[in-house]
């Protein structure tokens, strides 16, 4: 795989995908960031597996904002030989986030979906195997990670 | 369990010396017990590696008689070690439930004793909710000494049991 | 647990979390004989929320349960959170800060992989000899903390801006004792470990994760370096002491559990040569900033990426200029090794009795994996 | 007076010597002791109960101090006078007085009785070894080396029963790991143990051993040594081959579901076990009572010899368990079929070759 640096990164997917891109930057040398679209978030996540070399899953995660009402699920990925981390971000709509799953194209995000499916209430689309990870199967408290999440434990 | 024990004792109660027979095997039990408590290879959390250290070289509980066991089965003693979660909690009941008769529960650490650093989590509970605790241990996680004085009070324990004989 | 069986005629073995090589987990096995078709990872049975309780604690009070996330790493654990807070606030620290940081930090990976050294000895029946070995040995670095911290596992000695004490007199030669008894003591285990011939039986040719299975199933640290890729955070993002001091990173070929454990042997050796650096030619000055324990950090982000003993810890911090942090994301090592462990059952043939010795060459620590 | 006959007069012969009555009953019961007090005291001491039971006492207590010497502890200290002596008292008497747990799905007539067969049966096979030419509790001549091979043949059915019995997925596997183990294994032995029996031309362990008075047959049969002591720790399931009980694979393989003293008897039977076959092995190879050859004088022999040969090997066995690692069930097999038994055929090929040429 080529190397190629942060900011060459961010310019050239820019190229690429004028479309999907709703922000796109790069702070450091050895970070980007990139928020997309909903609709094209599939196609711009398999781009980036396959034309960009991002062939490492590294995470998953969300974060809510209540007042803005939405919630943003971040993956992150790493391009393996030119070292550098990428945010792979999109908003979801907090009454009813749902978005298509991304374990069709890095498998390993399969855990961190589940995670963010219980701690956020997200629902993945074609996800392979949608079971709590982490909470006990008989939990009814709710989703913790959301701000507004009062309780401890069975309610 | 107690009722049992009590309508043996009725059986043999007019026979003279039975109290003293029945001190003496209580006698030869808590001997017995106390230099032998196989506590279960069971971790809930993370002052594992303290308790390993403590059954390791330097410290050895092994001189006390304390050998871990792999099957409930054949296990005295579950060791809460650490922090205990909800999901957690349940299989702590659950081995409870399958270890054979004489059985003890010692609490390793702040977090099953109260919750400790995680006090105000929403995941973590305190494991006397569920099983009943012989000895608590303190600490962050307790130093290898406090762990052995708690074994040592807990063998004091065992040796003043009295499950059939004259209770004091 | 939900999941069909991947055969009818297969036996579906539950494994943990009371099982002597489970730890805090709990396995699922679909045998067949002694073949394993299947392996199903159930986590959380140590889930404590760290990251819902980060957010309702100031900055300092944090590093606490942070700290707790693995008891055998607490140093590399910490690390991470603290470097996150200090980038988010701009705080600079103080040189000899730094590389007593990194004297710590090589301390505990010393402790992490020796922990994993005495469960590879066990998962192959080993019991005896080695495991208890790295009892005493480690108990030489307990002391070494102790004495620097006060504490023996759980210290909470970085906070932003620096470390709580400085070195005691005499630690340098106390360390550098240390660095020459535990140099005697790894040729005794790599003799009896990996030069010993029914081990290597058991680890040679085992589980073999290929460079590019590693890369797509997100694996991390040792097992990442043990399929011969090069990915190490001490190199790749400097942090503390790592760019002054020299070592290099540690990769190995073969792929299986046995390369695996010789990278953790050799990181072994490296992190011993750090040590003995720091202790020779540590410079002088103030070891903490003048910080406020109530700091507010402004407004914003940022992602600390660190190496501890399992592989790759990262925090991913969202600031809103209050004394808490808004989201505090963890992505931790174990986690990602596991989602590994569970496809090794499909990359390669694997027996019951291989099970033990493949989670121990993933050498998990779950309380991290669950948070 | 036939040898096969255990006592020297049976009770039914002395009630016909006497004129039975209430009164001759002490003096019967003092003419029975006295005509048969050789038998009695191998029942009661060497071969028999005394022997076995405090070899697995001793054993167990050695096992647990020597191994924590190796790992650099102390082991066992408080109970019995800072030595631990009392150790295993304590245990069997805590495990005597604790709750049999029989779990409601199992089948008890055969999850409670095998733990007693197992240990009763590698006990017959030890009264057949012979402890001095004229002290053999069970003498049954020139089928005793059969009778061994025979009875032990029969023990590792009752793990298997009971891991059946036991209805858990751990113990089922297990059961099927010593079924396996003990094919693969066991064949090999009786091969050398023909080879043994051929060189000494008698199956009758007491010519065997008296064959070897002038030279061991370790030293000629040198392939057949090494096997059968393999074979030692693959029978008596120590590690290496530990493997149905492999602790850190499955819980306790067939012994999971043992609880209370029904799991004391199998921690027994272990050691049991670990008797028969090793005296059997110093029967065979290291010529049983006779002494050592010193400057091409035999020395006499003496049940003494046996003893001290036992007990040597015994501590070297426990001494190995500290420094091997367990085999996996497919290399334990191919162990046993591609290594074990060809060189068992190779060493029995030897000895007919040195038989017909009239070497030995």
């Amino acid at each position: 795989m080529s190397k190629i640096s942060a900011a060459d990164f961010v310019k050239a997917f820019q190229k690429a995908h004028p479309k999907a891109v709703k922000s796109i930057e790069s702070t450091d040398p050895r970070r980007a960031n990139l928020v997309v679209n909903n609709e094209s978030f599939l196609d711009a996540a398999k781009s980036l597996r396959d034309n960009f070399g991002f062939l490492m899953p590294v995470s998953g995660g969300a974060i809510d904002y209540p007042d803005d009402n939405r919630i943003q699920m971040i993956y992150y990925l790493m391009h393996p030989s030119s070292r550098f981390m990428l945010t792979y971000r999109v908003d979801l709509n907090r009454d009813d986030p749902n978005m298509p799953s991304l374990t069709p194209v890095w498998e390993a995000m399969s855990f961190h979906e589940r995670e963010a499916h219980e701690m956020f209430g997200i629902e993945f689309e074609d996800h392979p195997n949608m079971i709590p990870l982490l909470l006990p199967p008989e939990w009814k408290g709710g989703h913790p990670l959301l701000k507004d999440f009062k309780g401890e434990g069975k309610q | 369990m107690m009722t049992e024990e009590q309508t043996i004792k009725r059986a043999f109660d007019n026979v003279p010396g039975s109290g003293a027979a029945y001190n003496l095997i209580d006698f030869i039990a808590g001997w017995s017990r106390k230099y032998s408590i196989w506590p279960i290879h069971f971790v809930t959390g993370c002052c594992s590696p303290e308790f390993m250290q403590v059954s390791g070289s330097r410290y050895d509980m092994e001189r006390l008689g304390v050998l871990p066991f792999a099957s409930v089965r054949q296990c005295d003693c579950i060791m809460v070690v650490g922090v205990v979660s909800r999901k957690m909690a349940l299989r702590v009941k659950y081995l409870y439930d399958q270890m054979g008769d004489p059985k003890y529960v010692v609490a390793v650490g702040a977090c099953p004793t109260g919750k400790g650093p995680f006090r105000d989590s929403y995941a973590v509970v305190a494991v006397d909710d569920y099983v009943p605790v012989d000895i608590y241990i303190p600490g962050c996680p307790p130093r290898p000494e406090a762990i052995i004085y708690g074994m040592m009070l807990l063998q004091e324990k065992i040796k003043k049991e009295r499950r059939i004989g004259v209770k004091d | 647990m939900r999941e069909p069986m991947i055969k009818p005629d297969v036996m579906r073995i539950s494994w943990g979390p009371q099982h002597p090589m489970s730890g805090q987990t709990r396995i699922l096995l679909d045998v067949d004989g002694e073949r394993v078709h299947r392996i199903i990872a159930d986590l959380g049975f140590t889930h404590r929320g760290i990251e819902k309780i980060l957010e309702n604690r100031t900055f300092f009070s944090g590093i606490i349960p942070v700290d707790r996330m693995a008891m055998v790493d607490t140093a590399n654990m910490s690390i991470g959170y603290v470097t996150a807070i200090e980038k988010a606030a701009g705080i600079e620290v103080p040189e000899r800060a730094k590389w007593i940081r990194t004297l710590v930090c090589e301390m505990s990976r010393i402790n992490s992989h020796l922990y994993a050294f005495g469960l590879q000895a066990e998962s192959t029946g080993y019991f005896p000899a080695v495991f208890l070995w790295t009892t005493v040995d480690r108990e030489i670095l307990l002391d070494l903390f102790e004495e620097l911290t006060g504490a023996r596992w759980s210290f909470n000695f970085f906070f932003p801006g620096g470390v709580h004490q400085d070195l005691p007199d005499g630690f340098r030669e106390k360390v550098l004792k240390a660095v020459k008894y535990l140099r005697g003591r790894f040729k005794d285990y790599w003799g009896a470990m990996v030069e010993n011939p029914l081990f290597e039986n058991r680890c040679n040719g085992v589980a073999i994760l290929e460079p590019k299975d590693a890369l797509r199933l997100g694996a991390t640290g040792p097992v990442l370096r043990g399929s011969g890729i090069d990915i190490d955070m001490r190199r790749d993002e400097p942090y503390d002491a790592y760019g002054d001091v020299e070592w290099e990173v540690i990769t190995e070929d073969a792929c299986d559990v046995m390369a695996r454990t010789k990278v953790r042997f050799h990181e072994i050796g490296q992190a011993l040569n750090i040590m003995e650096q720091i202790a020779q030619k540590i410079p002088d000055g103030p070891v903490k900033g003048r910080v406020n324990a109530f700091m507010r950090v402004p407004e914003g982000e940022c992602i600390s990426r660190v190496e501890a003993g399992r592989g790759e810890l990262g925090f991913h911090l969202f600031t809103n200029g209050t004394g808490n942090p808004y989201r505090v994301k963890i992505n931790s090592p174990t986690l990602r090794n596991m989602y590994v462990f569970e496809r090794l059952a499909e990359l390669n043939e694997v027996f019951i009795a291989d099970i033990p010795v493949i989670i121990n060459s993933i050498d998990p620590w779950y309380l991290d994996a669950d948070r | 007076m036939n040898s096969n006959t255990l006592f020297a007069g049976t009770l039914t012969s002395l009630v016909q010597a006497n004129q039975f009555s209430l009164l001759n009953i002490p003096s019967m019961i003092i003419e029975f002791l006295a005509l048969n007090s050789k038998p009695l005291l191998q029942v009661l001491l060497l071969p028999g109960l005394g022997f076995i039971l405090g070899f697995a006492i001793f054993a167990v207590w050695f096992e647990r101090k020597f191994l924590a010497r190796a790992m650099l502890r102390v082991g066992p200290y408080y109970c019995g006078g800072r030595s631990g002596v009392l150790q295993v008292f304590a245990d069997f008497l805590k495990l005597f007085m604790k709750e049999i747990i029989i779990p409601a799905s199992i089948d008890w007539p055969f999850f409670v009785a095998m733990p007693v067969f197992l240990s009763t049966i590698p006990s017959l096979a030890l009264l057949l070894i012979p402890f001095d030419s004229n002290w053999v509790l069970w003498d049954v001549g020139s089928l005793s080396l059969p009778m061994f091979f025979a009875i032990m043949g029969i023990s590792p059915l009752i793990p298997i029963f009971s891991g059946w019995a036991s209805n858990n997925k751990y113990s089922f596997i297990g059961a099927w790991r010593v079924a396996y183990m003990y094919i693969s294994g066991e064949i090999s032995l009786v091969i050398c143990a023909a080879g043994v029996a051929i060189m000494a031309g008698s199956m009758d362990l007491v010519k065997i051993v008296e064959a070897q008075r002038s030279m061991w047959f370790a030293v000629p049969q040198f392939i057949g040594f090494i096997l059968f002591f393999l074979g030692i720790f693959i029978e008596s399931e120590r590690t290496p081959f530990d493997i149905p009980v492999a602790e850190v694979e499955l819980v306790f393989g067939w012994r999971t579901e043992y609880s209370g003293i029904l799991f004391g008897f199998t921690m027994m039977a272990e050691y049991v076990l670990f008797q028969a076959w090793t005296l059997m092995f110093v029967t065979l190879y290291l010529g049983g009572f006779n002494g050592p050859v010193i400057m091409g004088m035999p020395t006499a022999s003496h049940i003494f010899w046996l003893l001290a040969k036992f007990m040597v090997l015994v501590v070297f066995i426990i001494l190995l368990r500290c420094v091997f690692p367990r085999l996996r069930m497919d290399q334990m097999i191919t162990l046993g079929w591609k290594y074990m038994t060809p060189l068992a055929l190779l060493n029995l090929f030897f000895v007919i070759v040195m038989k017909m040429l009239g070497g030995v």
